[in-house]
């Protein structure tokens, strides 16, 4: 079956023909009376601005007024995790919602409770595969399946504080992991031996994830889909690298996600690894100008993937899915990602929506937005293994307590894999 | 947090006039002030900063070179905080579920505290231990077996889901039977010889004897259950039957760093009916705790 | 018309008896005191007739109706316990009126009426819209008589409501309790640790010790004729002495035999046969006289002691110790050698196995 | 013994309790003890959050606990926490009461001051107290400096972010504390205190021989539901410290969440949980052991 094109534009009277056909399509044996509305629960999180829930339920009504057949029901369901503990409960007494929005790095999760929709061929008969960003698209791909459309993409990048780039006379953020170090050092102030500005701190809480981006920039991939590879050289001298800068001074040996943040708002760091979603809320809040830069990179640029897609539930009617698959369509347009990436700071997942002029327009005053695009190139998904909650606190773990110097690099990571690994077959041995 | 120091002015005696020993005088008769005005500054200030910083803007809320106070009242963070969620809403079911809670706990532990200070009956001691199960067992471990059960009692995202987990409370039980046993049982002799049954008994000696503890414990509760976020985020969907923990949550929960300014905004709006609440019944409450009168 | 009736009401806790069998009529209008050390289980028996405690076995009759299992407001009693037991949130008023409001169907202004009637006669109208800690302990122990007194019972149970005022305030509430029995006509069961309250007070005291009933009887029968050895040592102040001596019949009386003195007591006693006997002597029953007069025995003062009027003298007589009663103008020297003469027509046989008393035929 | 109408009275009386008890049992059993005896069958088994799988395992998930090293870590922690926060909170709550039972001008407000933090939702409590612990710019490093104190990471060192946890806390409950001994202390007769003032004991004396041995019901009652208490640190660790860092404020109900909810490991989360109910009703009963036969029951 087809899905009428049209339903990119949003223009109202496309939008209905196109919502009406779907639907009829959907409904078979002649079930199709008006009343007979498709209701589907979609289950989001609030990421990046409180402001979301409403841009959410906006957009909902719009979609519910646009498609009379089917009636979503937007349900705010706290973080990424609580978002996921819901829906895993709900699955639990076989009762999901029909959508939902998960972070990428669930994808083998779900997978492993059989809970998702195979759309590859609805994807296949549309333009998905030839106007998302591949490296979004990818996120949701599993043993060559699309398991769900991205929605909201993000990545960390490195955030500059440029006033006080300026005022130490470096014009240029750095490239390189050795510019990163000679960077932070130029930035860190001291006064009397006392810390008055770390050069550079990464986002604890998640820096699991800034550490898989520098494993990428490493050109290893630490993870395959059945097991973790924390111990690779790669991802040992990418660690290596982290205890250097502890050691010279000029990153604080742990933080917390909030706290970073603040502590960049406050001067008290002047280079931060933190997310894209992360843009609008530290523009607008730091008395400084900020400006937005790649992950230095060393053997290579590379970055990785958080945000999340839609899913779809698999235990559902084929009606249900169809009008699911409607949603998440609609959700994925060029129009609403142009307009929900201006919102939000999150990237947009089609190449065409960046073309809008809308976009471009805000490109113009925006620049920084670019960059995280341009980085999205070398992104890949993050931690897509079974288990990923446990994996990424075993990895985290081992991270800080290297840097916190109670253990060795190679000790720690050798340590955090092995108990990754045992978990992840744990796992696949329940699955089998 | 200078600023905080200021009513030390009250307790200071120094006046020119003022004799040596005059001084020493007023000190000894407020040296009790010279003590805790520093620990109330140190107590206070959490909330001062929520205050101010509710009327910050964004960029003032880190910026080191602006001052502790807003250069302008931003009121408008309130309205700004508010629009994230139907508040409104919000408030009534708090309102609800915390009063709906709060009543059946109170009928319910009036009723076991009772048995358990009062009476004699076998397995006494047993069911003591079951009831104190209830607080010794995390939470957290309870919550997938009663959303089943929720889910199966056809409850799930209403009003009483958020109730009935909590209907029974060990907790206030200890309390209150702990409460009854300060009773002195001449007092229900005397009740009993006035013509009163344990129920006539428990409702007009001991219920009036034990307020101070019932307000205790009706402050925890409602405290606890006013600002209880993961299970009415569990098993509620619609926004007609959620409580103000989640728009609360809606502000809090950004994994871009907090929304500083409405979020503590919006803790202001949360917790001011709590606030406004104890200050204007502060008295009373002080006042029951002090009259409380056994003896 | 109230009589309460004690038939071999007995208590037990979990199998340990307290109370053994007290038999006890209590007639209508009297003012019975049952006194006793602590523990002796006169408030066990008290809260009993109220019917706080369950009564083991044996029965309990008011006004001839069987009332052993009967809820305590079915007894058409009231109570005054030591501490008052004044409802601290009520006012004064309320805590009179409470118990008319629960068992009664009275209408207000005849509550009214009565609350005013017993503020009047406790002088306690002035209070009335008080809370109990607003009052002193005085003026709870009013509230508390006037909220027994509103429900015009059959029965009045008073707890020792008088041992937590001080002594001033107790010999005055004594008199006002007195005033009332007699001026209302009330029945009365009077609980107390306090001889002299007991004395007092009662038309009638009951005498218990370690929970079994030991005397009952008029106060001067009791302390004229103690019928055992523990009533004669509780009844009077300073305590009766008891001196260890031997008994011999001697043709129509009897023959005391102690170390330091014999004496013949005229007349028959319920025991003939020779023994040993335990000598009962009020201090009262002591007549001291100068060493060189004729006496019966002769003793050495320990100790004297002035009480008003009247001096106390303890004196030693061989192993035996025993007080004397004398003027103080009489009153000897301590360390000097004086002669004693008992009253023998007032002095008590005790049988020193038993310690009950030998009656005198 | 007990015979006729006595024993009819017993089982009337008995009869009563379990009807007053009735209400609550029902919701007892239905909402904690089901739960309870689902968690013990779980913890026997492998199951799956979302999965309706459930495969026998006997006693590996115990066995785990062997093995787990930050189960044990947790453990210690958990211990560390009650152990540290209770009786600093009830002795600032103790010595508050004790300044604020006097006539003194103020005190209500004072009582109001202290009492607030109680109310403050304890996730956004757990925000600003992350900004108050901002190593560069958080106010307590500002009040430390002055003091000439060395500045502090807090949340940021595996060394001090469960002493910043356990701070908090004391600053969250102990104005409950106070307003519950507060009560007690207003119940003791002030003519005691008067007298140890005319004989000479100076006010720590009287504090330790008088006041304390005198609200020691009361004492032990707060002990006890600070005991209770303890498990709001779930929501502190939720919101400051995620557990970290290096796991050094990984309490076992944080980690029980983390098992059953983020692992979807509901078998060994039910372990987990069982243990800490054995850990929690050990301690109790240990306090109960220690004090509870030893505190005064005023004028009994």
């Amino acid at each position: 079956m087809s899905v009428n094109s049209t339903f990119s534009h949003i223009s109202r009277r496309g939008v209905l023909v196109g919502g009406a056909a779907a639907a009829v399509a959907g409904l078979s044996g002649g079930r199709a009376f008006a009343s007979d509305k498709v209701k589907l629960q979609f289950m989001y999180p609030v990421g990046v601005s409180g402001d979301i829930n409403r841009l959410v339920t906006a957009m909902i009504s719009q979609f519910n007024a646009a498609h009379e057949k089917i009636e979503v029901e937007a349900i705010y369901a706290g973080s990424y995790d609580n978002t996921e503990q819901k829906v895993i409960t709900a699955l639990g007494v076989g009762d999901p919602p029909a959508t939902w929005l998960p972070i990428n790095s669930a994808l083998q999760t779900f997978l492993g409770l059989d809970a998702l929709a195979d759309i590859t061929a609805k994807a296949k008969a549309d333009d998905i595969y030839q106007d998302f960003l591949p490296g979004f698209l990818e996120t949701c791909i599993s043993d060559g399946k699309l398991y769900g459309l991205p929605f909201q993409p993000s990545t960390p990048v490195l955030y500059l504080n440029k006033d006080a780039l300026k005022a130490a006379g470096i014009t240029k953020a750095p490239v390189t992991w050795t510019e990163l170090l000679d960077v932070a050092k130029a930035l860190t102030i001291r006064e009397n031996g006392e810390l008055k500005r770390w050069g550079l701190t990464i986002g604890g809480g998640w820096h699991d994830w800034i550490f898989e981006c520098y494993c990428r920039q490493n050109a290893l991939v630490p993870w395959t889909k059945d097991k973790v590879l924390f111990d690779k050289p790669e991802a040992v001298d990418a660690l290596e690298f982290w205890v250097k800068m502890v050691q010279a001074g000029v990153m604080p040996p742990a933080s917390t996600w909030e706290g970073s943040a603040n502590d960049f708002m406050a001067g008290r760091t002047a280079m931060l690894y933190h997310s894209t979603g992360s843009l609008t809320n530290l523009r607008k809040s730091s008395p400084f100008e900020v400006d937005v830069a790649f992950m230095p990179k060393n053997k290579t640029f590379g970055a990785c993937q958080g945000g999340g897609p839609i899913m779809i539930a698999r235990k559902q009617t084929d009606a249900q899915i169809e009008a699911s698959w409607t949603f998440a369509r609609w959700m994925t347009s060029t129009q609403v990602q142009s307009q929900w990436s201006r919102d939000t700071g999150y990237l947009a997942v089609r190449k065409s929506a960046w073309e809008t002029p809308e976009m471009k327009a805000y490109l113009e005053k925006v620049p920084q937005a670019r960059v995280a695009l341009e980085q999205a190139a070398y992104a890949g998904a993050f931690l897509q293994v079974p288990g990923y909650h446990k994996v990424r606190e075993y990895l985290k773990s081992a991270l800080d307590r290297t840097l916190a110097g109670s253990v060795k690099p190679d000790v720690a990571l050798k340590e955090a894999a092995d108990n990754s690994n045992r978990e992840i077959q744990r796992l696949l041995r329940r699955r089998s | 947090m200078a600023t905080l120091q200021d009513p030390l002015e009250l307790s200071a005696p120094a006046t020119s006039r003022g004799t040596l020993a005059h001084m020493r005088a007023t000190l000894r008769r407020n040296w009790l002030h010279v003590l805790l005005l520093p620990l109330l500054a140190l107590w206070a200030s959490p909330l001062v900063w929520i205050v101010v910083t509710s009327l910050k803007t964004r960029v003032e809320v880190f910026d080191p070179n602006a001052g502790f106070l807003p250069a302008i009242a931003q009121w408008s963070n309130y309205p700004a905080a508010m629009a994230v969620a139907p508040f409104g809403t919000y408030l009534v079911n708090s309102v609800l579920v915390t009063g709906g809670i709060l009543i059946c706990e109170l009928v319910t532990i009036t009723l076991a505290a009772y048995a358990f200070a009062r009476l004699s009956f076998p397995g006494k001691n047993i069911l003591f231990t079951l009831f104190l199960l209830q607080i010794m067992f995390p939470i957290y471990a309870t919550f997938l077996t009663n959303f089943v059960t929720v889910r199966e009692l056809g409850i799930l995202n209403s009003l009483p889901a958020l109730i009935v987990p909590f209907v029974a409370s060990g907790y206030g039980t200890f309390m209150l039977r702990q409460a009854f046993r300060q009773v002195p049982t001449e007092l229900a002799d005397a009740a009993r010889l006035d013509g009163c049954g344990h129920l006539g008994i428990l409702w007009h000696v001991y219920l009036p004897l034990v307020k101070p503890t019932l307000v205790a414990f009706s402050i925890i509760a409602v405290v606890t259950h006013w600002n209880d976020y993961m299970w009415p985020l569990l098993v509620t969907n619609s926004e007609s039957v959620r409580t103000l923990p989640i728009g609360l949550g809606l502000l809090a929960k950004s994994d871009s760093g907090a929304d500083w300014t409405r979020l503590m905004a919006a803790t202001v709006v949360v917790v001011s009916p709590l606030l406004l609440f104890f200050v204007i019944f502060q008295r009373r409450f002080v006042d029951s705790f002090m009259h409380a009168g056994l003896k | 018309m109230a009589e309460v009736v004690l038939q071999g009401v007995s208590k037990s806790y979990q199998g340990r008896p307290t109370v053994h069998g007290v038999d006890l009529a209590v007639a209508d209008r009297e003012f019975m005191v049952l006194v006793g050390p602590s523990g002796c289980g006169k408030s066990t028996t008290l809260r009993m007739v109220a019917g706080l405690e369950e009564i083991t076995a044996g029965r309990l009759l008011i006004d001839g109706r069987d009332v052993t299992h009967a809820e305590p407001q079915k007894r058409d009693i009231a109570m005054v316990f030591q501490s008052y037991a004044l409802y601290p949130h009520m006012t004064a008023y309320r805590n009179m009126a409470f118990g008319l409001l629960k068992t009664s169907k009275l209408p207000k202004a005849e509550i009214d009426r009565r609350i005013g009637e017993a503020a009047e006669i406790l002088h306690i109208t002035h209070l009335l819209e008080r809370k109990p800690n607003a009052l002193s302990g005085g003026e709870r122990q009013r509230v508390a008589i006037g909220r027994a007194l509103v429900r015009q019972p059959k029965v009045f149970l008073f707890d020792e409501p008088l041992s937590n005022l001080d002594a001033k305030l107790r010999t005055h509430m004594r008199g006002e309790l007195k005033r009332l029995h007699k001026e209302l006509g009330l029945t009365v069961i009077y609980v107390t640790h306090d001889q002299i309250e007991a004395m007092t007070l009662g038309t009638r005291v009951a005498i218990l010790s370690e929970g079994r009933l030991q005397q009952v009887g008029a106060p001067m029968d009791l302390y004229m004729r103690p019928a055992n050895t523990f009533v004669a040592t509780f009844i009077g102040s300073p305590e009766m002495s008891l001196l260890r001596c031997a008994l011999r019949p001697n043709g129509a009386g009897s023959v005391v035999h102690h170390p330091r003195f014999d004496t013949h007591i005229p007349g028959a006693l319920e025991r003939a046969e020779p023994g040993d006997i335990l000598l009962g002597v009020r201090p009262e029953e002591v007549t001291l006289s100068p060493p060189e007069t004729p006496a019966m025995a002769r003793g050495t003062v320990e100790r004297t002691e002035l009480i008003g009027s009247e001096a106390l003298a303890e004196i030693r007589m061989g192993d035996d110790r025993l007080m004397a009663r004398t003027p103080v103008m009489q009153a000897p020297d301590v360390g000097a050698e004086v002669g004693l003469s008992f009253d023998m027509a007032r002095v008590r046989l005790f049988d020193a196995a038993t310690g009950r008393a030998l009656a005198r035929l | 013994m007990v015979t006729g109408p006595a024993l009819r009275a017993h089982v009337r009386e008995a009869g009563l309790a379990y009807l007053l008890l009735a209400p609550s049992l029902v919701f007892l059993a239905a909402f904690t003890y089901w739960p309870i005896i689902r968690s013990v069958w779980f913890s026997f088994h492998d199951v799956m959050l979302g999965s309706d799988k459930i495969f026998f395992l006997g006693l590996e998930n115990y066995q785990r606990l062997w093995t787990d090293a930050l189960f044990w870590k947790s453990l210690a922690n958990t211990a560390f926490y009650t152990l540290v926060t209770i009786p600093s909170a009830i002795a600032c709550a103790l010595l508050l009461a004790v300044a604020l039972d006097s006539k003194l001008r103020g005190m209500t407000f004072y009582r109001s001051a202290f009492f607030y933090p109680v109310m403050i939702p304890s996730v956004a409590a757990g925000m600003v107290w992350v900004f108050l612990y901002a190593p560069g710019y958080g106010p307590i490093n500002h009040a430390l400096a002055l003091f000439g104190l060395p500045k502090l990471e807090w949340l940021y060192d595996s060394n001090t972010a469960m002493i910043a946890i356990i701070i908090m806390s004391i600053w969250k409950y102990s104005g409950y504390f106070m307003l519950i001994l507060l009560a007690a202390l207003q119940m003791i007769p002030s003519d005691l205190h008067e007298a140890a003032r005319l004989d000479g004991v100076s006010a720590w004396n009287r504090l330790i021989h008088i006041t304390i041995p005198l609200i020691s019901p009361t004492l032990y009652f707060v002990i006890i539901i600070g005991l209770l208490h303890s498990y709001q640190i779930f929501d502190y660790v939720y919101v400051m410290t995620q557990g970290g860092p290096a796991d050094a404020t990984n309490v076992l109900t944080f980690y029980i969440y983390q098992n059953g909810f983020q692992y979807q490991d509901i078998g060994y989360a039910s372990t987990l949980a069982n243990v800490l109910l054995l850990f929690v009703g050990g301690l109790i009963t240990l306090v109960a052991l220690v004090f509870g036969r030893r505190v005064h029951y005023l004028g009994r």
